[in-house]
């Protein structure tokens, strides 16, 4: 029923020049890698990028960054990649820095018909300055705006040919969200396996937020490895 | 004493605002040791943002999965009884008062509890992450960090100098000198750390401090 | 005709509405029955409110589960690639645009596409479930009735005179006698079922209607 | 870790009279039957209770609505109900009807510390006369407020010793958002598990939600019994 591609280039073909992209992952786990190396070698240019991190300098959305792909970054946490700090501080690129819960509540709404809801994350401090506070029950609470994309990447662990996607552990994080506000949704997933396999009652993602399907081979780069001893 | 010896002073002192039977957010950095100190008799469970309830040991080198970390980026484990879920509904989680408690990491705290521990102006952009979210969410909200800066100078203070993470949101400050309420009367000074005294935190305190008539000497 | 042979007239016509590869939410009543009529080569999705994707037949008798009903609390079952979820993520679902078609009963239609379906001033109170949400969320909304009443009154009017459920959201009307269309300029009757003419339409319609260039005769 | 009762008159002591109540369940499917028996045994008066549907005359909340314990009832769909009507009527009970997302998210937004957000669900009807209405993108959209309740009841397939819940099929409607709005939550299981029994990327509802557990034999009336021959 769902569009399975093979190839990534293809994948991300009509991702144009001036595109709203959101894309998936914490950190570097959960990020659709393929995804983001087949925009970097399609060169598209002036993106806005929705996602909670911008990767490290040499891998994940840090390719685009220094491949001078991204105009606006739209995330809660930024601090991992030098070239992002460059660029901001020589006015190349634009960026808003949103409370990580208001982010993924934003981007939720954006994929479940709500125009704009309140939260209190954020008031009191500058990021709330231009924006309607307004109390409710004696606390203040700032009025906080849907969020959608042209395009909306993310990676699962499992996809099955319905388009319904199961993630693994911590790489869920903001991809189902990410899934249900995107004008077109491509997931890339580590495995693609036949509608029924997996319990119906299980699922992450159903497969109506899902237009294409693509499997990738995952390096799952660490970025803080910690043992115990 | 040294760096480490303080940051795990610190770190012990912390690991008592933690109730048994309760959910506890620990931020990045000191906040994060809170969790080596735990008393084994306690259940605690450990939320981190990024979608886990139930934040385990480190991994052994056999253990690691890169799918699997903290809100710190760190590779972790899941606890017997963890579960995994979105960041919307780990933030639904954090904002609907469901999290007993957050420690977290100060630059600086004022009188009325306002919380500054994001960015200084002009320096590298890293963004607040979900410590403004966490501020307003949590039951109750400890602030951990050094009295005075590296200058010397107080960190507690009439109001913040830098930008805010949240506006009359932290309950308790623990230091490596003091253990100092935030009331509706303002900061009373509750514990002083081993080798200080009142006298001795006052000073180092810029924001006026209530000293607690049952206020107890040397505790850590 | 005997009414179960106009239900039955209705939901096929209904039937052509629906595209293949689609997600589709059918209301209860006759819009259910236009699940019986949906073509083998179609892939097609219905989903139910409360909480399900993937509806499938009715169960045999062994296979009834009582945890397992569609939206009008009948027991059912589910199709393969089926996925379940919260009452939250279902009307996020159907209010953030994902379901295509809706098909709903109606009681009044107006002119603009207001719809009337879910209360009777002074008779039983029911409730309007799910109908104010599927008429704002679906991207197309197509309402089945009968075209008059019982009495013989046109149920398609300038304006309703019923509590609405939803205003400016009525796309299509198909009815026993014809197929109308809801366009900026009014209503547009575009098929005429076998046995009636234009004029038998334009009389039972109290709203005016436009007679559309290429209206095609006896389609149904 | 959690609460474990054996007694359903336990389990229920604390709600009194005047209590708000939120109940899981569509229909009679997925609802906490032991629970609400306890209730009606309990005979507390003058609840309000918040569930989608208000059960049938002999079954589910019907049973607290004729012994008139319930004084305000906020549903979605309340037909399937002869007393709800007589009582209605009369001047007994209060009622507040709700499109069924508007109630699915505004108790979702109780449990996310969410007050407010904008729907557009029931603009233009009368249900959104007495609230505020705004346009965003053209479009115009209800203020809708947060739902909580001082006790929510539910009902799932599996609990585990940490509170962590799955359901089963359809049974999940409303119980996950009601779970997560309640001052207290109750949660009667048909299985009680011990944790680590249950696979944590799969858990419905976390632990947290939950301070109540009590295992429960379910009757699971049908409304509606339909066949294929």
């Amino acid at each position: 029923m769902k569009k399975i591609l093979t190839s990534f280039d293809e994948a991300v073909r009509d991702i144009q020049d001036g595109s709203t992209i959101m894309v998936g992952g914490f950190g570097l786990v959960g990020i659709p890698e393929n995804l983001i190396l087949a925009l970097r070698d399609a060169n598209v240019k002036h993106l806005t990028v929705i996602s909670n991190n911008c990767g490290v300098d040499d891998w994940g959305l840090g390719l685009l960054l220094k491949n001078k792909q991204i105009d606006k970054m739209i995330g809660s946490y930024v601090g991992e990649n030098k070239e992002f700090q460059r660029q901001v501080l020589s006015g190349e690129l634009d960026v808003e820095l949103v409370p990580q819960g208001n982010l993924a509540e934003r981007i939720r709404a954006g994929g479940a018909g709500i125009p704009a809801f309140y939260t209190p994350a954020g008031v009191g401090t500058p990021i709330a300055e231009r924006v309607e506070v307004r109390t409710f029950d004696n606390k203040e609470y700032a009025l906080q705006t849907a969020l959608k994309a042209d395009f909306s990447l993310v990676r699962a662990a499992f996809g099955d040919t319905h388009g319904n996607l199961i993630y693994n552990k911590t790489a869920q994080n903001f991809n189902p969200m990410i899934a249900t506000a995107g004008q077109v949704t491509i997931a890339e997933v580590e495995q693609i396996v036949e509608a029924g396999s997996l319990d119906a009652a299980q699922i992450h993602t159903p497969g109506i937020y899902v237009q294409r399907l693509i499997k990738g081979k995952q390096e799952k780069r660490i970025e803080k490895l910690t043992l115990t001893k | 004493m040294d760096k480490e010896l303080i940051r795990e002073k610190i770190a012990k002192r912390a690991e008592q605002e933690i109730e048994s039977i309760s959910y506890v957010n620990l931020g990045i950095g000191i906040p994060t040791m809170v969790a080596n100190y735990i008393q084994p008799d306690k259940e605690v469970v450990l939320q981190s943002e990024n979608g886990l309830l139930g934040i385990g040991r480190f991994p052994l080198k056999e253990e690691v999965d890169p799918d699997l970390i903290n809100a710190g980026k760190e590779t972790v484990t899941a606890t017997i009884g963890a579960s995994y879920f979105s960041s919307a509904e780990s933030f639904a989680m954090i904002r609907g008062g469901h999290i007993d408690l957050a420690i977290l990491g100060g630059m600086e705290v004022s009188e009325a509890g306002d919380l500054a521990n994001w960015m200084i102006p002009g320096k590298m952009i890293k963004g607040m992450g979900g410590a403004m979210d966490l501020v307003q969410g949590a039951k109750k909200v400890v602030v951990i960090m050094d009295h005075v800066n590296k200058n010397g100078d107080p960190k507690i203070l009439k109001s913040c100098t830098l930008p805010l993470t949240g506006k009359k949101v932290v309950n308790r400050i623990i230091t490596d000198r003091a253990v100092i309420d935030v009331s509706e009367n303002g900061l009373v000074l509750v514990e002083v750390a081993k080798g200080f005294t009142i006298d001795d935190i006052v000073s180092a305190t810029e924001a006026k401090l209530h000293v607690d008539e049952n206020v107890k000497m040397g505790t850590y």
